[in-house]
């Protein structure tokens, strides 16, 4: 390896086996309480009903188990210690004043079930948020019950079906560009829409002619994410929306990308009918090695009759209530009102912010996308010359001659001390490499990473075979995925 | 901005290198008119300590040091204390779904874990890394059991928790999938004469809940002849997953679809929560949401990835089995640090203590009140009947800082004034005395007014 | 490496410069909330005194911070981590549940002059722990305002002289083993006694005949380790005693081995007459890097008097107090009360183990070491055949012959995943190897440590250089010391 | 006992392995007669939850939710959410003493950056590792001074922190330090008379705190001048480090010895504090506690060690410049992090407010009582005469959940009624309006008393 990183380096790291591994009959890591009411004979009350062993569960001290997840979190790459420039995933600073707040008594603890009169709380917070949310977007009302982005995803198009079938037709179709992230066709089946795939021009955008030639009165809506998956702006988004409402269609907007737009564009103000966030992206709330997430859906004045049930109302006497009397609800998607945690975190989020940094932080969210393009421009290939705004999609193209694809070089990015670019996505760009900084990444970091990638694409040249097998410096590396899916082993067994 | 990295001269000097004069020029693409020109309507910038402030404002008037007797798929257990300081440890908080599993073993072994456990006390053979949450894990399990049987119609049983039912619904709505509910009988557990009366032959599956929104432990081997009699699954949806402990675990069941929360997750107002789908493992390429497994290294090294993937939205699109995307990974990290701090042995110990609390509240209760279903077996929740309205009740037990039971009405008409009341580790035997003694005052004054009547009509 | 370790690996790791090296004026991690009462001109106010420059303190964001910090933090070890075996230094598990009671609210924030009627739940935390600290030690008074063991021997030793004092003759000499700690004689020093050193036996025991005869009237103290340094209980403590009462000589007992005794034997029934506690040892509250400590000084009724002043007691109306009217006192050790913080700590760990857990924690860290010095006897030098306690010191004689010492094993114990034993200590063993596992290690644990001892044993013979090279696992290997002494550099200066 | 991780099997074969029969074989080398044979009387094993509970009670008996304007020596101010966070992190929070620099790096460097920025902040050369605390910090330093001018009178202002001065006295005692007094002025400050009637040829150094312990700046350079001309050196206190950020710093100081709590570490009841000291390079040599140095590893690799080491008890025994080994380094590091987070700019705002809030605290209770030494500059702190007890005043806003100023009496007779207050950036000015009122209130109950008297005799 020539080429050594100033980014990284190796260092001593703690094997650990699985936590069944350790245990031992005997061991406890808990204690309860005496027991202030009488005891009881579980076989009296539960009959057959009861249990009687609980298998292979683990007995393990305390000790045993702050070294087990200590040493398996030495194992992850993170946010906290690097950048990480997963693109669709805007992966940014999760500020832990909001992980303080959230975990604050009455708020931790609130029941869902309490009564309102001791809930004004969490339904001011509900409120809040809901307010701050629908004014960043543009849209006049919005639920936060969904769990995650495709959960909105879902909802949305739920209200969507709500909406023409309250016209008196239903309508079978969405259109969704070829660009669109997997979610979106998935939630077009789950909501029983037929999916027709519209393609993008040269630019990468929408292309227009066949969007007006595949819209018509069977087009419920179009699915699309703006900035699209390319970084791209949907510049003609205006003729787009006009196409779609002169045939009475709908334009959803996937909002995952909302780290470009915040405080600068609402989607409300050109043309958007109904769109999700994801809180979990463009809002801060940790992604926690896959979730939670909270994919709040925002709709224009029509559709709010159509919204999930309950929805926060301010009563007559001026304190907050839930309204579950929603004749024209689609229905509720999820117990209870969301993941309100999360609400919390993106709500402290926005207060630290303020309109000012919300808008600063979409400029250098921005800002950091085209300084890395600039960068690497040349030495990858960028197959739409189109401005980026959050992001830059590049291809493989160029190492790909010497055998080397997309994901070879995230690997070797690896050592170099970076987390991987999203790779193979979006569909339209053979051999993807989709690079999102976000507004958290020092110019000395970014520097760091165009650096790393330009090593790389040399080593590319030099020694295409060292780049094929990396990873080099971590404690396991390429993992047979074949095997796994081959012959599944799903869970530990005894002596397995 | 105190989150963002930049000084006014890093701006600068990277506007310089890409070319541009000033920050506008990034944002050309978008249509002039669009463009705001003024500030968000939003708060303006605030400090630490005001945010701060903020969130303890709005925690004291959110039930702060209130007891409370309410379950109803949402419970109070204690969290020990080092849940929160192993997810706070930013390689756990801070990472993304553990796609390059090289530099995401941390992730991909705790998940792992979980997925062993759930199976151990499910006595299921795998489990997926999670779903969004109980009521959603029901519906899709059911959307599973669909997928498998090649069936569209399904049974449910009225027992289950009323918003999973909402929920259901919701999902199946426009899958084409007719839902018919099976009643409870008097024993408050689902009646298998209602249940053979909606079963036909094209039913995919049946869902049932144990232990059941009434707190009772359904028959579940009975449903299940009844099912598979049929050629139906069973799906068995399990809210409260401390139960697991001392409940025999639905061994019949063909797919189980669970909410931890009770296991380590708070209760938050309601979410986040973890759901989460066991089955058998010949079901598993039905199965929703992420899986991860084992497999080895380059060198041979034992490791673990995600697979399976052809299941999920970003391979197979439209023909996925799910759209789930993001999981509720942190919170199953929860979960799996709660099951393995309780283990074989705390869990027992932990769900006996929830049995007896429930079982001697039970005992108070009926020396003044009714509590239907009396002879069923139950865990840590029950149906206490009163003369007088619940709600009004509960605002008496809201003067003495204390949550009565949740009011049965609104989901079940039938059962007019029954409350459905939870105990669990945490209920002091002081707090279910005083809450019993307020029920038998009302239950007093009810009957001498009644009695005056008599008198007067008399 | 032939052998390589089932213990650790390597694996990437960030680097990361000084704070210094990120900051850019105009980034901030702060924010203040608006001003509430009038601006002022702090010229005016303070006028020739008013401060206009802070010289080249850092400016840096959030983010930067946090990662500054976590990378910085993985490349430390810790008891979190794996097996810390510090002889002398009980690295022992330090408990969550301790510093969450520590951050509630009224425990976090009391001022230590608020008045008493407010501050009983700090008073009564002091006082349950020094009656149960009492107990455990079977002393009858203590004082909790020593900041740690060096503090609390100086404090021990200042009530030894006023003790003395009272009976008309301060003494002029404190009698210290040899195989004391360093802390022991630089105490006596600070306290203006003459040191006269004292010779241990064969069993590496206080030599009886030799302290018979040092023993006289200008002798103040004794102040002896038990068990002793080399993990040895002296056993003939009463004879000990017996000597130095004889004379009218005191028994002070360093405390930092009470992880040996704890629940099984209390010094004040063999004749102690004042010792000290380290709770950052045995009542396992956390070593953070070096401290904070805390060294609670326990003694018997006649020294009571001279507990430094304010003790604590219980008022007419049983409320607890402060009382400062203390003639005889030797006066404050410390400003306030001393670290009340860790008070929390060791009375939850207190509270954790109950009389049974402290027991079986004493029963488990004397049955560790005694694991070890089974499994390494023959494969390192035991200069003391003598029953251990708590640790074991081995010597370095063999492998000295290959020229490896005991800094060169410890270094390549670095690379099998564990932190290193303390090195040459106690002087009386030359080449020390003092190994204390404490009771937090597990029977697996302590395999792979016996292994990793056994293996680089073999290493000596095999391939000394290899040894002597180590560490080879770490992301910098044996830092110039000498250099770094001959010209300090003590602090970043600009362009440095 | 749950931190135990061993298991009866485990503990069977370990003693059977070392050839033991049972646990007390391990003990027979302590005399029979010493060894305990019953259980310890201290409380029983409780569980996690019973001790968070424990606490919690305590906590609410602990002044918990009332606003103070106590000093004195410890101060409330914000502490930023992330240093907790970070010092959380199990690899700082439990490490030992960075003695093996190879995987002790992350505490080195940060003792490094912690020791550049005291100097930064002190206009010192140099800077220790931590010391104890203030009070100690001082007497260490003064033992420094005697030590570095061969000389062992010691005098010290009356207007330095009277605990501190306790503390010295008890080190001085038998080290045979004469220590001398020197009186205050009008001003609240030192008396340059004063000091030049008790310094003279002997005098190794004099120590004095600014701002001194009535919040008020010491004329340092006067001090300074006076001390030099005799051959003694200049030690100074800083109590209030804050104070740094628009206070200049006392750089004529030979020695500062600091007590860090105001940046980042919790009131906490008086301790754990962070005690620095601070010195000009050529006195390194005699300087206590620990120091970090930048080196290169065998790569050449920058890296950092403990340094100067035969300063220390470990290597010199009783030739040692001080006893002190366990010092403060976890609560160095909140104050690292502290000062990382505010910064340049930062602090010299975050001592603004301070200074703004105790001006405008000052004007108002000047409006109705009387504030001494008002013509002297002063930063954060401040002194009250009342005519009434100031305990008396005090127990009556204890009644409003607000905590008084400190009642100076015990500690300075002729001050009478004088109380010692406090403003910093969390006082809210309400609190500071209704406690002045509150005093006013008082003042003119008593001058109404006193017209009542008056017209009495009259
Ligand atoms: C463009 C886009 N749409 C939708 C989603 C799905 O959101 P979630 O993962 O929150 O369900 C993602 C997530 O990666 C995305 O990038
Ligand atoms: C035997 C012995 N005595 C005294 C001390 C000093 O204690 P402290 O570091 O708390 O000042 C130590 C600490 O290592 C020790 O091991």
């Amino acid at each position: 390896m020539k080429h050594m990183t100033r980014k990284a380096t190796r260092h001593v790291n703690q094997n650990e086996g699985l936590i069944f591994e350790k245990s031992s009959a005997g061991k406890a890591a808990w204690k309860l309480p005496p027991l202030d009411v009488p005891e009881v004979d579980a076989g009296k009350l539960l009959g057959a009903a009861e249990r009687k062993d609980l298998g292979n569960m683990p007995e393990v001290s305390e000790i045993e188990i702050i070294r087990h997840f200590t040493r398996l979190s030495t194992w992850n790459y993170a946010i906290d210690l690097g950048m990480y420039p997963l693109g669709s995933c805007t992966m940014k600073y999760n500020p832990r004043v909001n992980e303080a707040v959230a975990r604050v008594e009455g708020i931790a603890n609130g029941h869902p079930y309490q009564p309102e009169k001791i809930s004004q709380g969490a339904l001011r917070i509900i409120k809040t948020l809901s307010d701050n949310l629908t004014e960043i977007t543009g849209m006049d009302a919005i639920t936060l019950q969904p769990a995650a982005g495709a959960h909105g995803e879902m909802t949305g198009l739920l209200m969507v079906r709500a909406f023409h079938q309250s016209k008196g037709n239903a309508r079978k179709k969405i259109l969704i560009p070829d660009s669109a992230h997997g979610t979106n066709p998935a939630t077009a089946a789950m909501v029983n829409y037929a999916v027709e795939n519209l393609k993008s021009d040269a630019r990468g955008m929408v292309d227009l002619p066949s969007l007006a030639a595949q819209m018509n009165e069977d087009v419920a809506a179009l699915m699309l994410t703006n900035p699209n998956t390319l970084g791209v702006f949907e510049q003609q988004i205006h003729e787009i929306a006009a196409i779609l409402h002169a045939k009475g269609g709908l334009l959803y907007m996937d909002g995952a990308n909302m780290n470009a737009l915040v405080g600068k564009v609402r989607p409300g103000d050109f043309g958007v009918d109904v769109m999700h966030l994801n809180l979990h992206k463009t809002f801060s709330t940790p992604h926690g090695g896959g979730g939670p997430g909270s994919g709040p859906v925002a709709v224009k004045r029509q559709l709010e009759p159509f919204l999930p049930a309950p929805v926060v109302i301010t009563k007559g006497d001026g304190t907050l209530g839930f309204e579950y009397d929603r004749p024209h609800s689609v229905g509720r998607v999820r117990a209870f009102y969301g993941n309100f945690g999360m609400f919390v975190r993106a709500l402290a989020y926005i207060q630290a912010n303020g309109p000012d940094g919300l808008r600063q932080t979409t400029e250098d969210a921005v800002l950091n996308a085209n300084y890395i393009r600039k960068g690497l421009e040349g030495t990858y290939d960028l197959p739409y010359s189109t401005p980026s705004m959050h992001e830059v999609v590049f291809s493989d193209k160029v190492q790909a001659k010497k055998g080397v694809r997309t994901m070879d070089i995230a690997k070797r990015l690896i050592d170099y001390g970076f987390h991987p670019y999203t790779t193979a996505f979006p569909l339209i760009v053979p051999g993807a490499l989709m690079i999102e900084p976000t507004e958290s990444e020092s110019k000395e970091e970014m520097e760091l990473f165009i650096e790393a990638m330009k090593s790389i694409a040399e080593e590319v040249e030099e020694d295409p075979q060292m780049v094929l097998d990396a990873p080099h410096s971590t404690r396991v590396s390429r993992l047979d995925e074949t095997a796994a899916a081959r012959k599944p082993v799903l869970r530990w067994k005894p002596g397995a | 901005m105190r989150y963002l990295p930049k000084s006014p001269a890093d701006r600068e000097a990277m506007l310089k290198a890409i070319g541009l004069r000033s920050v506008d020029d990034l944002f050309t693409p978008i249509p002039a008119e669009y463009r705001l020109t003024r500030d968000l309507n939003v708060p303006r910038q605030m400090s630490e300590p005001e945010i701060v402030d903020f969130f303890r404002q709005r925690s004291r008037e959110n039930g702060d040091g209130y007891t409370s007797f309410l379950g109803a798929g949402a419970y109070f257990h204690y969290r020990p204390v080092i849940i929160d300081s192993l997810i706070s440890r930013g390689e756990f908080l801070t990472a993304y779904t553990p796609y390059q599993a090289e530099i995401s073993q941390g992730t991909l072994q705790s998940i792992f874990e979980f997925q062993s456990m759930i199976c151990e006390l499910t006595g299921m053979e795998v489990a997926n890394a999670s779903m969004y949450d109980g009521s959603t894990a029901a519906a899709e399990a059911v959307m599973m059991a669909v997928r498998l049987t090649g069936r569209r119609s399904v049974v449910v049983a009225r027992t289950l928790h009323p918003e999973y039912r909402e929920v259901l619904a919701t999902y199946a709505t426009h899958q084409g999938m007719p839902l018919s509910i099976a009643n409870y009988g008097d024993d408050g557990r689902l009646s298998l004469g209602e249940l053979e009366k909606s079963i036909t032959p094209e039913t995919a599956c049946v869902l049932v809940q144990s232990p059941n929104f009434f707190g009772i432990v359904e028959d579940v081997e009975a449903i299940a002849a009844v099912a598979h009699k049929y050629g139906a699954m069973l799906v068995v949806s399990i809210a409260e997953a401390v139960s697991l402990g001392i409940v025999e675990p639905p061994r019949s069941a063909d797919i189980i679809a669970m909410e931890a929360q009770s296991f380590g997750v708070p209760l938050g107002f309601g979410g986040p929560y973890c759901g989460v789908i066991a089955t058998r493992e010949k079901n598993v390429r039905q199965m929703p949401g992420r899986l991860v497994g084992q497999t080895v290294d380059k060198q041979g090294k034992r490791g673990f990835v995600l697979t399976l993937a052809t299941r999920e939205q970003h391979i197979r699109r439209e023909k996925a089995t799910s759209n789930i995307c993001t999981n509720q990974a942190l919170v199953a990290l929860m979960v799996n640090i709660f099951m393995t701090v309780y283990g074989k042995v705390g869990l027992k110990e932990l769900a006996r203590q929830n049995l007896a609390k429930a079982a001697y509240a039970v005992a108070q209760f009926a020396k003044h009140g009714k509590v239907p279903f009396a002879g069923s077996p139950r865990f840590n929740e029950f149906v206490v009947q009163t003369s007088e309205d619940p709600y009004a009740i509960n605002s008496r037990l809201l003067g003495h800082k204390m949550v009565g039971g949740l009011p049965l009405k609104k989901f079940y008409p039938e059962l007019g004034n029954a409350a459905l009341w939870c105990c669990t580790e945490l209920t002091p035997r002081s707090a279910i005395d005083t809450a019993v003694g307020l029920v038998a005052e009302s239950e007093r004054s009810v009957r001498s007014a009644k009695e005056e009547v008599e008198e007067v009509t008399r």
